[in-house]
């Protein structure tokens, strides 16, 4: 570990004694952070941790209630976005802050919009002209007049990008940027990274995979539970004595034992088509899952995965094939049969599909299996049964959490993982579907559903694993598939193949082994 | 809060008497201009008469009968003696509170299904025999052979009104053609308070090639009136309850030809009066042509003078008994 | 242990606190109205007071609420599942135009006369209002406007068909029009609830009783209302699980609109026995208010059934006193109000409360969290 | 509010002919004129396209049609509001009140004060105290009613020709016409000829005696689109209706935009019912609002949240509305129009494959048809259901593509609130 004081010069951000409380945690205490310009300067710690509610500090989204922000030498106080940006700082949430049903254009000045008609008018010429620019100098093009609702999430990251550039950011902040991009994209980003850098821009950059920080950070903040616990430096810190800083435990990998596959078939696709509107979303999708197998899915996001999760699931009706569960033809049931006969569904967004935020865990238990032992008995709510379940659940997979009565919108992103997978896994399924099991999971929450999956596959389960994550998808699958378009374009061997050729195969650049 | 202006005995040297009259108004109260304030009318003339003490309560909208129950028996029970209820909705109610308190006088207008009940006077009017003649007057009046009857709501009594507008019409002409148009469906009150709609109806009506159009839709009539105004010349209105003439806009009054009156100040006038005087009347207590109960005004007289003749003629035999209007459109 | 004890008073503390503070609130705002016209706020309350503490006015109260309580009901059980259901005023009228006109045609033992005449006023209720239900499935169209559009429908139809030639009679030297009076076979007689009071309350009060109980046992305790409220707070989350979001809307809508048939029941069968033209309307609105005030709970909206009926009853002793009776309504929307701004104030307090607390925690477990990272810096 | 479904785009994609938006509105527009006006010969019903019915319509139209627009702008804004019928109810009575006393146009800024005022108190409950907007909504309505009739006790019970329950008439607001516009046209309309009396009689109907206030609401409904998707201001209003955490983490200031815009929603609301007692009648009457603040909100959804479709909303149903008021003969007529509709919709859901869709309309096609031929007037009552069946029948007809404001209805709680 290297000593604060080698940097010289100004700092652009000098974070000092951050404390930020939220009822029932304190999300920073007494925190401190030293970015020099024109650096990449990367922010780790597990979920929960307290990265974004330092950065939302620091973008004036809040008020710290300690401690001081000082931007170039100068001490400020941020009582709003408007005042960062003012000073120069921009930020890209975690989360994307877009408005669907504006246009990317509309989405980018907002806030910051070119006059006419002596300033009483929106100038959506002078804007594209602005945005084109911007997109030219950084290799980030976007058109500025769809709708950000047709956008794949790669488009979304750059039209994030691009908002913060046009207000002219001068220290850039980055929370988890790369989670949902596949390794191309990365690759782009990160070139856009170093042009900004060369230009003395100062980059924060917020990341869960440790390669990728090691990569592209010049220095390295290591949080944990809230607090600055070390700074590190890229060049000699190695991923383990990364992941030791955040939580003092191994950096796991995702590697399967010897293969468990059966010969069993559990779901089969057969020629399904799903067409809307003309579109073909998926085009004669055939594809076979045995008990004991993994079947990875790699695509870039937006290009049928959810829409072939969702025909499986009943959620969508198909348009031509059929789908056989366990030798049964499936392809006509409801969702709820479906689920019944023994499908299991981790959702990729947890918030949306797999969670009643507003309702208590143990209500959470029910979901999805509303009409099985021992959430329900006949027509009714079987509450001490569910209950009663909800606290295995809580036990075996460690959720992290007060009681089960608390409402799931106050557990922690990774906490809330868990306590879907273990649901998902209860009444032990025939087929699991995992979409991002991982996704903005911190480590060891990662490593205890990794474990999980691999346990189940060997007790005979079929998982189809849909994940943005290569190094997961290879760790963790016996077979690999690529989805292109709504088709399933390649069969690639995990054993094989590397990130960066499943990439291009996902992109359709060239064809992997 | 309708009492609030009126609920003290009078003072000076106006007559007083000891006798508390109640009143319950139907759905508007006073200040609807119109059938309410008729009433609140030939109430106020009593009290300056006889300083007779006033409580009047008003209804509000789509209640139930306990409630128009509970009003009248708030009154009776505050020693009110009369209560007069205003419209037929108080039937029911009426009809129940009168057993609890047999000696208190009632009284209902526009209702006698309570002839059998002692303590109950029904004061009706024949509403079809007024409307006949307005009717008859309507079609001497009509160029084109062709008039409008536009009734604020559709209920039974307003269809009186239709009704006897009709046969006198067409026994004045007998291929006339009477246009009818009712700007609300009951339980929606609102035809009574729409005079834009009742000015669109009445448009239509002319465009149609009506001249002559009778509002029986309280202040919806202020509409039909405009209408009629800007169609200009040889284009007539006949309003309906009190006399228009006198209380419409000065800018319209010109063109109401003539009022059918239903004279619900009257009726509770001489309802007052009479339990003043201590003999009370009693019974179905029926306002019509006889009793000048109801009636055609005459004070737009340059253009009703030309009408009377016949009018007058069809008012007799009415009375008479010659001729029969049915209260049935 | 005991500080968990000391949480769950504070949380009932709490939880009692926002009503109080909410009719604290409306109090004082009417009697601001009410003294900004001269009248006496004390004096005007206390006569309300005393005026429903009168046997009779007590079950008059009791009997509005009751037809309340219906009306609130219907409405709440579609919010459950965000289906805004204002077509409840429309819905309760054409079924009880029907239900009179069959319970007055037919002759039959009393227990099959009442029941088919209930059972006609759920189902028309809930056909009608299953057609909102229909045109949103099928063809996406808000229950907003449907409902808003069918309200207006029914009062033209009834019109329609309360005709001497169709469903109605006309009574001689009668103004008034009205289905055929239902035989007594037909009639639910009232119950002595209140000691000595000449009126008596609603025989039907058992079967709003029996309805509450139901709507919260259906919505809390089984699968059907577990899988309602799931759609109403994350619909796609109930998607995934399983639930037919379509199928649920039109049951629920239809429910809804059977439980509105129910409302004009009381009056039905209880009082006037016929459907008129001065059957009571706008009840479904009243009971949108209703169902807001009482959080869209059974309880919570006996409460706010019986404080409207309260209300609306002493109306008329205000008009006597000749204190603007629209001040009752001016009350009754302070009311909806007050009720959910001090539930938000009292949300809003107990964060900063748990907010003060954790800091207190903090300083006193603080030397023990810090020296772990300290270890980890060497 | 509401739970939204899956929901069947038509003419999203696949535009016909190829045509731009406009130009298919235009030739819509077109056709549609042309079948009332065949219509109108056959049955020789001409008051489906004369003067007095597109003049009445247009008086209809407009008081739900601001309400609707109010509507829009709190939506837009992502604040529900179903108490514009309060707030219209406000603004008619603050006409009546002052525009007796000082005449029409001081009555219709007291109708916009007072529409603002109930704005204002569904803004600070709604967004200061984060309370739910029906909830707030449904209090305003009763508010605005009760606080009215309090007011009006007070304020109007001794006033000359006015009482508790209604104000006395005001001046009213002059309805100028384009001169000699009326003798030109009146000729041709009358012929009765195929197509060009009925075009004669639409521009006669939209040019003469139109009141300065329906000026005025037009000019609002096009100020609306301009202010709220051609300016910044209105960007930053819309987005704070989309996503305004977004829009917070941007600068945006989400609460003031959602005050500007619900305060402008009530003085919209309260400028309706101004129109309702200055224009439309020339007095406030209790009552007098008749749930059109309702009416607005449908005609807001269908107009799907966009001051065009507003516009069509609340002109169909006027249109519709007068027609029922004023001419039962056209109205047995629309029967006829129906058919045709629904012929024509059958026909394009062949085309484009939609065979559900097509059966169902061919057979109320039919339905309608047989309906016409067997009767040859509506019962009164019957009539009177015309605008708001219209109303559903178009909805369940035309595209379900609508698409309210994302945020709408939300409650907005800054970050780490
Ligand atoms: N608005 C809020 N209200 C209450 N608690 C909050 C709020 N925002 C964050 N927290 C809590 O503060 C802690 C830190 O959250 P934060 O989002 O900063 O973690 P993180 O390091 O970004 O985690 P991740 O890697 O999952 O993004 C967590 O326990 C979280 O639950
Ligand atoms: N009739 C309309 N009413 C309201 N807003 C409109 C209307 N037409 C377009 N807009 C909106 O105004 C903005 C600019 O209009 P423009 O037509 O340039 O964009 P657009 O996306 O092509 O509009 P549209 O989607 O209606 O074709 C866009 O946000 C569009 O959604
Ligand atoms: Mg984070
Ligand atoms: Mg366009």
């Amino acid at each position: 570990m290297k000593p604060e004081s080698e940097s010289a010069g100004v700092p652009a951000v000098e974070l000092k004694g951050i404390t930020k409380r939220f009822p029932g945690v304190v999300a920073n205490r007494d925190v401190n952070l030293r970015v020099m310009p024109g650096t990449v300067h990367a922010v780790v710690g597990e979920n929960g941790a307290g990265k974004s509610t330092l950065m939302k500090t620091l973008y004036g989204m809040h008020k710290p209630d300690e401690g001081t922000i000082t931007l170039n030498g100068e001490q400020v106080v941020l009582h709003n976005p408007s005042d960062a940006i003012a000073r120069g700082v921009g930020m890209v949430h975690q989360h994307f802050m877009l408005a669907d049903n504006l246009t990317v254009l509309e989405n980018i000045v907002l806030g910051a919009e070119p006059k006419r008609w002596g300033g009483f008018g929106l100038n959506r010429a002078a804007a594209r002209t602005r945005i084109r620019e911007i997109g030219k100098q950084y290799g980030l093009e976007v058109d500025p007049d769809v709708l950000v609702e047709n956008l794949g999430v790669g488009d979304r990251q750059r039209v994030e990008i691009i908002k913060v550039l046009y207000r002219g950011a001068r220290v850039l902040v980055l929370d988890e940027p790369t989670a949902v991009l596949v390794p191309q994209e990365v690759d782009a980003l990160f070139e856009a990274l170093q042009v900004l850098k060369a230009q003395g821009l100062s980059i924060i950059f917020i990341s869960h995979k440790l390669d990728e920080v090691r990569s592209v950070a010049d220095d390295i903040t290591v949080i944990r539970r809230g607090t600055t616990v070390a700074t590190a430096d890229p060049k000699t810190v190695s991923s383990r004595q990364l992941a030791e800083l955040m939580v003092g435990s191994e950096l796991p990998s995702p590697q399967t034992s010897e293969s468990t596959v059966t010969d069993r078939p559990v779901l089969e696709m057969k020629h399904v088509e799903l067409v809307k509107d003309g579109r073909h979303l998926l085009r004669d999708v055939t594809l076979t899952i045995h008990a004991g197998e993994v079947l990875g899915l790699a695509g870039v996001e937006g290009n049928g995965q959810a829409e072939l999760v969702e025909s499986i699931m009943g959620m969508r009706t198909v348009d031509g094939g059929t789908i056989t569960l366990a030798a049964e033809n499936i392809t006509t049931w409801t969702t709820r049969r479906r689920r019944e006969a023994g499908i299991g569904y981790i959702p990729e967004d947890r918030h949306r599909h797999g969670l009643i935020l507003d309702a208590p865990l143990w209500e959470n238990r029910v979901l999805g299996h509303q009409t099985r032992h021992p959430n329900t008995s006949g027509p009714l709510v079987n509450r001490a049964g569910a209950r009663a379940d909800t606290e295995r659940i809580v036990g075996e997979y460690d959720v992290r959490t007060p009681s089960i009565d608390v409402l799931a919108s106050s557990l922690s992103g990774g906490n809330q993982q868990k306590l879907i997978v273990g649901r998902e896994m209860s009444g032990n399924p025939k087929l699991l579907i995992a979409a991002h099991p991982t996704r903005g999971v911190d480590v060891g929450a990662q490593a205890a559903i990794w474990d999980l999956l691999r346990n189940a596959r060997a007790e005979g389960l079929a998982v189809l694993l849909i994940s943005a994550d290569l190094d997961e998808l290879i760790g963790l699958s016996d077979s690999l598939t690529v989805i292109l378009r709504g088709e399933l374009v390649a069969q690639v061997d995990p054993s094989t193949v590397t990130p960066e050729q499943l990439g291009s195969a996902m992109t359709g650049a060239g064809e992997a082994a | 809060g309708g009492g609030s202006d009126s609920d003290t005995v009078d003072s000076g040297d106006s007559p007083t008497s000891d006798i508390k009259v109640g009143l319950a108004y139907d759905v508007g109260g006073r200040g609807d201009q119109s059938f309410n304030d008729s009433a609140a009318a030939g109430l106020d003339k009593a009290k300056d008469e006889f300083g007779v003490e006033i409580k009047e309560l008003e209804a509000s909208n789509g209640e139930t009968d306990a409630a128009r129950e509970e009003r009248l028996r708030l009154l009776a029970d505050g020693g009110f003696n009369p209560v007069i209820g205003v419209g037929f909705a108080y039937a029911t109610s009426m009809g129940k509170v009168a057993e609890e308190f047999p000696d208190t006088q009632f009284a209902i207008i526009d209702d006698e299904t309570l002839a059998e009940t002692p303590n109950v006077t029904s004061l009706v009017f024949a509403e079809e025999q007024g409307s006949y003649l307005v009717g008859a007057i309507a079609a001497e009046a009509s160029k084109t052979g062709n008039v409008g009857y536009v009734g604020g709501v559709n209920t039974p009594l307003l269809q009186k009104f239709e009704a006897g507008f009709k046969q006198g019409a067409e026994a004045v002409n007998k291929d006339i053609e009477v246009q009818v148009k009712y700007l609300s469906q009951p339980p929606d009150f609102s035809g009574f308070a729409a005079p834009d709609k009742g000015e669109t109806t009445a448009q239509g009506m002319i465009d149609a090639g009506a001249d002559v159009i009778y509002a029986a839709a309280g202040g919806s009539g202020g509409g039909v009136f405009k209408a009629i105004k800007a169609a200009g010349a040889d284009h007539w209105a006949i309003g309906v309850d009190s006399d228009q003439y006198l209380t419409a806009e000065a800018d319209v009054k010109d063109i109401i030809l003539t009022s059918m009156l239903k004279r619900v100040d009257t009726a509770v006038y001489d309802f007052v009066k009479s339990s003043v005087d201590g003999e009370v009347l009693t019974g179905v207590q029926r306002f019509d042509l006889s009793d000048e109960g109801v009636a055609y005004s005459l004070s737009n007289e340059a253009a009703i003078e030309p009408f009377t003749a016949k009018a007058d003629e069809l008012k007799e035999q009415i009375i008479g008994g010659e001729i029969k209007v049915s209260d049935k459109p | 242990m005991n500080k968990l004890n000391a949480d769950t008073a504070r949380r009932i503390g709490l939880s009692v606190a926002a009503p109080v503070l909410a009719v604290a609130l409306s109090v004082v705002i009417t009697s601001i109205v009410l003294a900004s016209a001269g009248n006496d706020p004390v004096e005007t309350f206390t006569q309300m007071i005393e005026y429903a503490q009168e046997p009779r006015t007590t079950t008059l109260i009791i009997n509005a609420a009751v037809t309340y309580y219906f009306a609130a009901l219907a409405v709440a059980f579609g919010f459950r599942m965000n289906l805004f259901n204002i077509g409840v005023d429309g819905q309760y009228r054409l079924a009880a135009l029907l239900a009179a006109a069959v319970g007055g045609a037919v002759e039959l033992p009393k227990v099959l006369h009442v029941g088919l005449i209930l059972l006609v006023a759920v189902i028309v209720g809930g056909l009608w209002a299953a057609v909102a239900g229909l045109l949103k499935v099928y063809r996406g169209i808000s229950e907003v406007i449907t409902t808003i559009m069918l309200n207006s429908i029914t009062t033209a139809l009834i019109a329609y068909l309360l005709t001497a030639d169709k469903l109605a009679v006309q009574v001689e030297g009668s103004n008034n029009i009205g289905t055929p009076e239902i035989p007594a076979s037909g009639r639910v007689g009232g119950i002595d609830l209140v000691p000595d009071s000449k009126l008596q309350v609603y025989g039907l009060i058992v079967l709003a009783a029996i309805v509450g109980f139901l709507y919260w046992f259906v919505i809390e305790r089984s699968r059907f209302g577990f899988d309602l409220r799931a759609t109403g707070r994350n619909e796609e989350a109930a998607v995934a699980s399983g639930v037919n979001v379509k199928r649920m809307v039109l049951i629920s809508m239809a429910i809804s609109g059977g439980i509105a048939g129910l409302v004009g029941m009381p009056q039905l069968l209880g009082a006037s026995y016929t459907y008129s033209l001065d059957f009571p309307a706008g009840i479904g609105f009243t009971g949108i208010a209703i169902a807001l005030l009482g959080r869209n709970t059974a309880i919570g909206v006996a409460i706010g059934a019986l404080l409207f009926g309260f209300l609306d009853t002493s109306s008329q002793i205000l008009d006597l006193e000749g204190v603007p009776k629209e001040i009752v309504l001016i009350t009754q929307g302070v009311i909806v109000l007050s009720v959910v701004i001090a539930y938000e104030l009292v949300r809003r307090y107990r964060i900063v409360a748990q907010q003060r607390e954790v800091g207190r925690q903090l300083s006193s477990a603080a030397g023990s969290e810090d020296s772990k990272p300290q270890g980890a810096q060497a | 509010m509401s739970t939204t479904l899956e929901e069947t785009p038509l003419e999203k994609k696949a535009p016909l002919l190829g045509l731009s938006k406009p130009w298919r509105m235009a030739l819509y527009a077109f056709a549609g004129l042309v079948v009332l006006s065949l219509i109108r010969v056959i049955t020789g019903a001409n008051d489906l396209t004369s003067a007095g019915t597109v003049n009445a319509a247009v008086m209809l139209a407009v008081p739900i049609g601001l309400a609707g627009l109010g509507g829009l702008w709190s939506e837009r804004a992502g604040v529900v509001n179903i108490g514009l019928e309060g707030m219209m109810i406000l603004g008619s009575f603050g006409a009546g009140w002052i525009g007796w006393q000082h005449g029409a146009w001081a009555g219709v800024l007291m109708a916009i004060a007072f529409g603002v005022i109930g704005g204002l108190v569904h803004a600070v409950a709604t967004v200061t105290f984060g309370v739910d907007h029906v909830v707030s909504g449904v209090a305003i309505n009763i508010l605005g009613l009760g606080a009215t009739q309090y007011l009006a006790g007070e304020l109007l019970a001794d006033s000359p020709g006015g009482g508790e329950t209604q104000s006395p008439p005001n001046s009213g607001l002059p309805k100028p016409s384009i001169p000699g516009l009326s003798g030109l046209l009146e000729p041709l309309e009358s012929k009765h000829w195929f197509l060009l009396s009925d075009i004669a009689g639409i521009l006669r109907g939209l040019f003469t005696n139109v009141s300065l206030l329906t000026i005025v609401a037009i000019l609002l409904v096009v100020l609306t689109y301009v202010l709220l998707w051609q300016t910044p201001f209105g960007l930053r209003l819309r987005s704070v209706g989309e996503d305004p955490h977004a829009a917070e983490s941007l600068g945006v200031k989400v609460r003031l935009y959602k005050y500007y815009a619900v305060a402008v929603s009530g003085g919209l609301a309260g400028l309706a019912g101004g129109f309702l007692a200055i224009v439309a009648s020339n007095l406030y009457r209790e009552g007098q609002t008749g749930g059109r603040g309702y009416i607005g909100l449908a005609a807001m959804i269908f107009g799907n949240w966009r001051p065009g479709g507003l516009m069509m909303g609340a002109g169909l149903f006027g249109y519709t509305d007068a027609m029922q008021l004023r001419n039962a003969v056209a109205v047995h007529a629309l029967l006829l129009v129906v058919f045709a509709l629904l012929l024509g919709l059958t026909v394009l859901n062949l085309y484009r494959r939609r065979w559900i869709s097509a059966g169902v309309g061919l057979v109320f096609a039919v339905l309608s048809l047989i309906w016409y031929l067997n009767t040859d007037e509506l019962p009164g009552p019957i009539t009177t259901m015309t605008p708001y069946v219209t109303t559903l029948l178009v909805l369940s007809l035309a595209a379900q593509s609508l698409r309210m404001p994302k945020a709408s209805g939300q409650v907005y709680r800054p970050e780490g609130k």
